[in-house]
């Protein structure tokens, strides 16, 4: 990929959401979940075994009315830089580190369903298809084509829509370019969270907005003890919240 | 006696290597020739469209039946609305060409065409990034898909990869499958032949590229 | 698993790995085949030597004499 | 060796009362091909596993039966190596309980994988630097390596050694057997390091994660080091059991507890490394990574599990195998070696379900993990077929040589 | 098995052989690969086909916000639905309703065929027959209640949508002679009454809030519904002062934590029901340190001060009114809020002006009274805040060409000449519109549901059960199974929004006046229609003068005729878009309507942008927002007086008066909770939105109520536990979740659960909350208050 100027770049695509902003409404996680054909199950209320890309985690300040106050942590894969545990642990090579993008992106077709990544995995980003999916007769209608449908057995992530960073490139590549301007890769959440809270873009750039954000005060990580260097920054203007992204002994 | 006995151990022993060679030498074909051929199923196009006809002597290019869509999505095979703007009716003379008119313009259902580069759905290739930006011409993948007439293709059963042969000459079976894939066979390519292809041209191998 | 896969790149992990499996690999099938090769001789060194044995000794029961034989000899 | 040995008469017991026997453990496996069906059939959705618990039963089991069926390549490296003459008389069953709980690991793994079929996969597009690439190269070729350990045994029965070729490619194989034992060494060094490195490397689970030398974590070695500490246990337990079975004696009451004083021995010095790795994670490590001691055992998993594992089934039974008059007492030898045996399977216990429990992301929670009877099914199916196995090599197979001179 | 050595050692060569063979030649390697491959393409695993790809715009439906929406399609399937960037009501922002629509329109719960119901209304089977045989039927029983001289016991509920297809169904009626045309209640049609009290006009409240730099919010959830939804998000979107927002300052006032207090600039937690007593606490701060508009109050209010009426008698003003009663310190021990917190948010309110103070709790039908809202909305007359940016507006009316007029024969004049049935404009509801919580079903014979579900969604539920027990032939027009589909007579499927012509006018808060169109983006997947079509057809089947007052084919040629009046009317816009086919960038430019040649360019260039908006106009003069006899903001409305005849002053001004104590043993109060994921209007929620759930909102089909762990201590109860939640009106089982967000004796239940149609992702889903709130009605405006109902708790 290569930027305006035609030399080639390594680009870091990453994320910023605005913690303060975010109304936990769930339109990214549902978005998430049509754009990529996620699975549903007639029972969704046994969190530890349902299919979320996107999780939404709501988190009090652990104080009694009428001090306690709510916070939103929509949790999507981090795409770690730094020895990314899934990657360094998969046996069969079935989840990769791209080094041009940054993406960290799953083949669930190579998957043998060992699921040691999810044992390595901090944020319990992976989830493993325990069913095979199966969706009513007609709903089969609306799925994305762009992306296949997982089979049983293997374990599916968040891969910042890697599809759509190649439609990108079909497009620019029809018009003759081979560099994609900041607004033409955007992940299905960022693209309809309806509060602005998440921007999305290449962190080296340091026109795109996120590489401007994640120099701000308010910027965070998950864990940034276990330095995973995950490339999702939260904001949020408040102590307690920013106290809640990390364990301290 | 003693003649007799050494022949006969020895008998004994050639026997039994023997019938060890026999079931080597069987299974050895059974396992070249018998099972792979029973792997593979040999079926046809539902309409036997002339290539040729079409590219050679009406001159029609790949882009015109073929094309981009605004997005640089890949189009594909065309539909019958593409189909329908010369064969509104029979304008040649070949009864296939009558066939289809009959069985499906006029019926208007779509055509089944095979692909012999098909491949499944786990995979996605963009055409805009080959063509467009790589300049690849269609034979490099299709081989001479215009220019011949191959009367049918195999297709494996468990994974219905497919493979045609275009130059008649070449016999269509497991074995040229095997031995000169990308000469004279063509059909689905597998993940060596294109990432060797993306190698040599320095380009990203990143997995998400291909695996959808 | 060979150096025609996708994964495999010429570098220290790779060399390390594949090096120690394919020097075991190695170990392992030198023996089975040096074990092989020993048995087969040895069964037909084993038939020569009992058809000396019936020759010379001219018994009328040719299978007892076998396992007699074996067992003396060895 | 090769040629002294004859295949005398082995008195058994009648046929049909080892049919009955053997149709109690056939039942055990049937129940246990059901189960493994059904996770076959419909999913692994039978099973009590989900995205917390992603490792079960089944790895507990299938990490503790190879840890325990390091008897067969430690004795064998003894044997055939550091030629420790006294374990002539249980090489044989070492070997067949190595095989069998390698065999069934393998079997339960298979099961255990979302994807079967495409096993393979990890040897052909292999990533070399994951610690379960190296477990599963290695413990494939050490299954081959003890296939081709327990075929020499399998050839000497009578029946079959009439055949020459048989006979001899026994012969020559007992020859060599050296060479595997040697190969066998190497491969379970590795993959029983290996095991261990798997939940070490983890350096996002601060309670399974250690530091360590290059690129093995200290439970490499621990592993390793409590491996070859069981193995030897769980042998004397088997071959005791066996002659109380059997009603027999096949092997010199000396051997057994010279076998479980090595045990005893080489697990006081793993619990002595054990505890020292401990207190460095519980003081360094994990204290680095935001996690303080008490942190970890505050969910379902509570500190009375570290207790049980150091203590009482650590300390207790190697001090008790460690005086020899209490090893003399066979009530004291089979509980010392059964402790230890039972010490092993709880620390694997605590390296894979424990690490799972624990949330590391501040707002996860605690989870608790309860297998399903389809996951008990399958684990007794190894144990069923495991007594088949060696209950049919037992009968037909020579495995005891003293066996004669002991009874006569 | 005695097999003698000789062929023992045989079989053995032979299969040696054969092994080494079989080891040495492809097929068992390929066949390994094979299978892992076949793992690769199971065919139970769908494969969606590529194809065509294509964006369309539309209007979201499912709610009244009337969001523009961007679809994008392959080939003629819909693939996915995402905020359209240039719609002004939503500028991009989309709920997560909006978002799983498709799942809806594909749904397993649809309505396929006209079915008609055979065997008893509890477990009814249904025989599916064809279009024409239905329409034939509905007509003969509409002719029959004409020949019975009955034409007005035809009724009809339909959604709150300002639509041409309800529009058709009133003139329907009308033609048939019936006055019983209903639309469920909208979200802010209470402050319609309050417009109409305090300044005598008959159209919806709408609020500037994009000006706006401070909103006073008195129980709203902003962020989880209210209003226009799409808008509220787009305004919290720029909310913030980080990244150069308008730094919009957000009062919450409300006793439970909601998504909106934590969002909050500040949460001022309230003993509930008291918001009428804390609104005019803050009044009299005003009053009180001077700092209300009073050149406004001055020139343009009626009843601040002290006067005398017509015939002498002294009159309270609204001033001496609040001075007298209202301090801080006595309102504090009303609503427990600390004296000096109501000072601080009196005198934020006067600094940050433009101001605005918002009623209607939850989505903004919620209210305890006319006189809380009219409490409110006098704050906003003290700072000025009338039709001045940043301030109240009113929603104007779209210049769409009103249909022609109804042609009614002699004996429609006889039925509409009876009063209706469900008691709105009689004399004790002379303010309200459509009641239909109150409809008295003994009086209806033939009875037309389009597009809601009463069954479920009616807040008063012993006219719910009535309506399906003594209404003898029910019509149910529905795109889905509900509920109340499943006890009607006749179901008729009705195309989803996606699928037919549709249009819709204005949006609930919005100041100027929007248009929305949207036409079919896939022909319709089963043999559904549009219910317009559907009504024109049964009326022709009628004849006379009720086909007459269709003199259309088709919906469409309706919609085109009344979107001839926006082209003459040459005001507003179309935000003409060209759409580079990918999903983010597309240029669009607001074009004029003068700017179009011909009718058929602009009727083409709506149908493809489906938004007409005219953003200059707005009531931004007092004269459109005061139609009061003097012209002026009435504190004390003279209206009120004269429809109600009250002789005391404090029946005629906002007043708060004490709620009824809570009857014996009844000690908590139960109070309903909005979830944004959950449809709680009666419409179903897709698979995806159920996903979304916490497992401490349902867990399997246990429904939770939140309560604070010190309310639960009390009650002797632990998390999670089992318990029956009873009120004076029903009892339902559910579960505790304890929240420290929720106020001490308070019981949060969410709305939106417990349906017993639609499908297997959503049946059987917890309880529906209203079977234990059961609405009473509001004395003034008759509008259904069910925001709060005493109960209690205890163990199952």
């Amino acid at each position: 990929m290569k930027t305006e100027s035609g030399d080639q770049r390594i680009a870091r695509y990453g994320m910023t959401i605005d913690v303060d902003k975010c109304t936990g409404c769930g339109t990214c996680a549902v978005v998430c979940h049509m754009e990529n054909n996620v699975p549903f199950t007639v029972d969704e209320s046994d969190k530890s075994r349902n299919m979320a890309w996107m999780r939404i985690y709501k988190v009090d300040n652990g104080l009694d009315y009428p001090h306690v106050r709510v916070v939103y942590f929509p949790r999507p894969c981090m795409q770690c830089d730094h020895h990314t545990p899934c990657v360094s642990v998969c046996p069969a090579s079935a989840t990769n580190y791209d080094g041009l993008t940054g993406i960290v992106d799953q083949i669930n077709t190579r998957c043998i369903g060992c699921r040691y990544c999810m044992a390595a995995c901090p944020y319990m980003v992976r989830c493993f298809n325990w069913w095979d999916p199966v969706w009513p007769k007609d709903m089969e209608k609306h799925l994305n084509p762009d992306v296949a449908p997982r089979m049983r057995g293997v374990v599916e992530k968040c891969t910042f829509c890697s599809h759509r960073y190649l439609k990108a490139k079909d497009k620019a590549h029809n018009e003759g370019r081979d560099y994609l301007r900041e607004d033409e890769y955007v992940p299905a959440c960022v693209e309809a969270c309806p509060v602005g809270a998440m921007r999305f873009g290449d962190l080296n750039n340091p026109e795109h907005a996120v590489a401007q954000l994640i120099q701000s005060p308010r910027a965070f990580r998950l864990l940034e003890n276990l330095h995973t260097e995950p490339k999702v920054y939260y904001l949020s203007s408040y102590e307690w919240v920013r106290k809640l992204a990390d364990n301290f002994a | 006696m003693k003649m007799r006995d050494i022949s006969e151990s020895q008998r004994q022993f050639a026997l039994l290597g023997g019938i060890f060679a026999a079931a080597l030498v069987v299974s050895l074909i059974m396992g070249w020739i018998l099972f792979p051929s029973l792997a593979y199923a040999r079926k046809a196009q539902p309409i036997n469209y002339n290539p040729p006809l079409h590219v050679e002597q009406i001159g029609i290019t790949c882009d015109t039946c073929h094309f981009f869509y605004e997005d640089g999505s890949w189009a594909g095979i065309p539909t019958l609305e593409t189909c329908v703007d010369c064969h509104s009716d029979i304008i040649g003379a070949s009864p296939e060409e009558e066939k289809f008119v009959n069985e499906y313009v006029k019926k208007n259902r779509e055509v089944k065409w095979a692909l012999y580069v098909k491949q499944p759905e786990c995979v996605s290739f963009s055409h805009s990034s080959h063509v467009r930006m790589a300049k690849i011409a269609c034979e490099t993948c299709h081989g001479p898909q215009g220019h011949s007439d191959p009367k049918d293709y195999l297709a494996n059963r468990i994974t219905n990869y497919s493979y045609v042969v275009y130059d008649p000459r070449v016999p269509l079976n497991a074995f040229t499958i095997i031995r000169d894939k990308g000469e004279t066979v063509w059909g689905t390519m597998r993940m060596d032949e294109c990432t060797a292809c993306h190698r040599s041209r320095g380009t990203s191998t990143a997995c998400f590229i291909c695996h959808k | 698993m060979l150096p025609t896969t996708f994964e495999f790149r010429w570098d220290a992990g790779h060399m390390i790995f594949f090096g120690v499996f394919y020097a075991v690999v190695i170990a392992i099938f030198t023996s089975l085949v040096y074990v092989a090769v020993k048995s087969i001789i040895d069964v037909y060194r084993d038939m020569t030597a009992r058809n000396e044995a019936n020759a010379s000794e001219h018994p009328e029961h040719p299978h007892e004499a076998t396992n007699e034989a074996v067992i003396a000899k060895s | 060796m090769t040629s002294e040995h004859t295949t005398p008469k082995l008195e058994r017991c009648s046929r049909q009362k080892f049919l009955v026997w053997l149709s109690v453990w056939g039942l055990l496996l049937a129940w246990g091909l059901y189960g493994a069906f059904l996770c076959l059939f419909k999913g692994l959705n039978q099973t009590g596993m989900n995205n917390y618990f992603v490792f079960g039963l089944w790895i507990t089991v299938d990490l503790a039966i190879i840890a325990l069926g390091a008897g067969a390549f430690f004795s064998g490296f003894l044997f055939y190596i550091l030629k420790v003459d006294h374990l002539k008389d249980l090489i044989g069953a070492a070997v067949v309980i190595g095989f069998i709980c390698y065999s069934g690991a393998i079997g339960m793994l298979t099961i255990d994988i979302g994807q079967p079929l495409r096993g393979y996969f990890s040897f052909w597009h292999a990533n070399v630097h994951s610690m379960l690439t190296e477990v599963i190269f290695c413990i494939t070729c050490y299954l081959f390596v003890l296939t081709i350990e327990f075929t020499p045994l399998i050839l000497e029965n009578k029946r079959l050694s009439e055949f020459p070729l048989f006979k001899y490619i026994g012969e020559n194989l007992h020859g060599i057997m050296a060479v595997f034992a040697l190969v066998g060494t190497f491969l379970s060094f590795f993959h029983q390091g290996s095991l261990g490195g798997m939940f070490g490397v983890l350096f996002a689970r601060p309670f399974a994660y250690r530091t360590g030398v290059a690129i093995w974590p200290w439970t490499f070695f621990l592993f390793i080091l409590s491996a070859i500490a069981s193995g030897p246990a769980l042998t004397t337990l088997v071959v005791w059991t066996t002659q109380k079975v059997t009603g027999k004696q096949l092997v010199r009451r000396s051997t057994l507890s010279k076998l479980a004083k090595l045990s005893a021995t080489l697990f006081f010095v793993y619990l002595i490394l054990k505890a020292a790795d401990t207190v460095y994670w519980a003081n360094v490590t994990a204290p680095q990574m935001g996690f303080a001691f008490t942190r970890f055992y505050q969910g379902p998993y509570g500190m009375e599990l570290l207790f049980l594992e150091l203590f009482v089934f650590g300390l207790l039974p190697a001090v008790l195998l460690l005086i020899p008059k209490a090893r003399e007492h066979d009530f004291s030898l089979v509980i010392g070696c059964l402790f230890i045996c039972m010490g092993i399977v709880l620390n694997r216990f605590v390296m894979t379900v424990q690490t799972l429990s624990i949330p590391v992301l501040p707002f996860e929670k605690f989870v608790a993990y309860a297998p399903t009877w389809q996951e008990w099914a399958v684990a007794a199916a190894v144990l069923g077929y495991g007594v088949i196995v060696y209950s049919l090599s037992y009968r037909y197979l020579h495995l005891f040589p003293r066996e004669h001179e002991l009874n006569a | 098995m005695n097999v003698d050595r000789r062929t023992f050692v045989k079989g053995m060569a032979l299969a040696g052989g054969g092994a080494l063979g079989i080891m040495l030649s492809p097929t068992p390697w390929y066949l390994i690969r094979d299978l892992a491959f076949w793992t690769q393409n199971w065919p139970w695993v769908p494969a969606p086909a590529p194809g065509e790809p294509s964006f369309e715009k539309s209007i979201c439906r499912i709610c009244d916000g009337g969001c523009g929406i961007n679809v994008r399609k392959v080939d003629m399937r819909l693939v996915r639905i995402d905020g359209d960037k240039e719609h002004p009501v939503n500028q991009g922002s989309i709920c997560p309703m909006g978002a799983a629509a498709l799942q809806m329109l594909y749904g397993p719960s649809r309505t396929k065929v006209p079915l008609r119901r055979v065997g008893p209304r509890e477990n009814p089977e249904w025989r599916p027959i064809t279009w024409a045989e239905a329409i034939r039927e509905v007509a003969l029983k509409v002719r029959q209640l004409r020949a019975a001289g009955r034409p007005h016991e035809l009724a009809c509920i339909t959604n709150s949508a300002h639509s041409t297809v309800n529009q058709f169904f009133e003139r329907f009626l009308h033609a048939v002679g019936s006055r019983n045309f209903m639309q469920m209640n909208s979200a802010l049609e209470a402050h319609s009454t309050v417009l109409a009290l305090m300044q005598g006009v008959d159209e919806g409240i709408a609020y500037d809030i994009e000006n706006a730099r401070y909103l006073l919010s008195f129980g709203c959830n902003l962020l989880e519904g209210w209003g226009a939804c799409g808008r509220m998000y787009h305004a919290h979107a720029n909310r913030s002062a980080h990244e150069g927002g308008n730094s919009l300052e957000i009062v919450q006032i409300e006793p439970n934590l909601s998504v909106t207090a934590s969002k909050a600039s500040r949460w001022i937690p309230i003993k509930p029901g008291t918001d009428a007593a804390l609104a005019l606490s803050i009044a009299h701060v005003l009053i009180s340190d001077g700092l209300y508009d009073k050149t406004f109050v001055e020139r343009h209010t009626f009843g601040f001060e002290d006067w005398k009426d017509s015939d002498g008698k002294r009159r309270r003003g609204f001033k001496s009114e609040v001075l007298g009663r209202y301090s801080p310190r006595s309102v504090e021990l009303i609503t427990q809020v600390p004296a000096n917190v109501i000072e601080e948010v009196a005198h934020e309110f006067a600094a940050n002006q433009p101001a605005l103070a918002l009623g209607g709790r939850c989505d903004g039908s919620l209210f305890a009274g006319i006189y809380e809202l009219m409490a409110i909305h006098s704050l906003n007359a003290l700072a000025g805040n009338l039709s001045r940016p940043g301030g109240i507006f009113l929603q104007c009316d779209v210049p769409l060409k009103s249909l022609s007029p109804v042609k009614m024969d002699e004996q429609a004049e006889q039925g509409f000449a009876i009063p209706r049935s469900d008691g709105a404009g009689s004399k004790e509801h002379p303010l309200a519109r459509h009641l239909p919580h109150n409809l008295d079903a003994g009086k209806v014979g033939v009875l037309l549901i389009h597009e809601v579900n009463p069954s479920y969604a009616l807040p008063n539920r012993k006219v719910a059960r009535a309506i399906f027990e003594d209404i003898p032939y029910i019509v149910s027009f529905s795109s889905f199974i509900d509920e109340s589909s499943m006890q009607a007579d006749l179901i008729l499927p009705i195309s989803t929004p996606l699928e037919r012509w549709d249009d819709h006018t204005g949006a609930p808060g919005i100041p100027y006046p929007i248009y929305g169109l949207s036409h079919p983006l896939v022909n319709p997947l089963y043999e559904s229609r549009n219910a317009g079509d559907v009504l024109i057809e049964i009326a022709r089947e009628l004849g006379g003068t009720i086909a007459e007052s269709f003199p259309w084919n088709n919906t469409v040629e309706a919609l085109r005729e009344r979107a001839a009046g926006l082209y003459e009317s040459g005001t507003g816009v179309i935000h003409t878009a060209e759409f580079s086919a990918t999903y983010m960038s597309q240029t669009a430019t607001p074009t004029e309507v003068k700017s179009f040649p011909t009718f058929s360019d602009f009727w083409n260039a709506l149908v493809k942008n489906c938004c007409w908006s005219d953003p200059q106009c707005t009531t931004d003069q007092l004269e459109q927002t005061l139609k009061t006899p003097g012209k002026k903001f009435e504190f004390f409305s003279q209206r009120l007086q004269k429809t109600f005849g009250y002789s005391n002053d404090l029946e005629c001004m906002p007043h708060y008066h004490e709620p009824p104590p809570n009857p014996q043993g009844f000690d908590l109060l139960i109070m309903p909770e909005n979830l944004i994921t959950m449809a709680d209007n009666g419409l179903g929620t897709p698979p995806l939105l159920i996903k979304q759930l916490s497992n401490d909102v349902l867990s399997e089909n246990d429904l939770f109520v939140q309560v604070n762990p010190i309310t639960a201590m009390y009650q002797g109860l632990k998390d999670g536990e089992s318990v029956i939640l009873e009120s004076p009106a029903g009892k339902v089982r559910v579960r505790i979740h304890t929240f420290a967000g929720v106020r001490e004796g308070v019981v949060l239940i969410p709305l939106g659960f417990g349906h017993t149609a639609y499908d297997r992702f959503l049946r059987n889903k917890g309880v529906n909350a209203l079977e234990i709130f059961d609405a009473k009605m509001d004395t003034v405006s008759g509008l259904a208050v069910w925001w709060a109902v005493p109960g209690k708790i205890y163990k199952v």
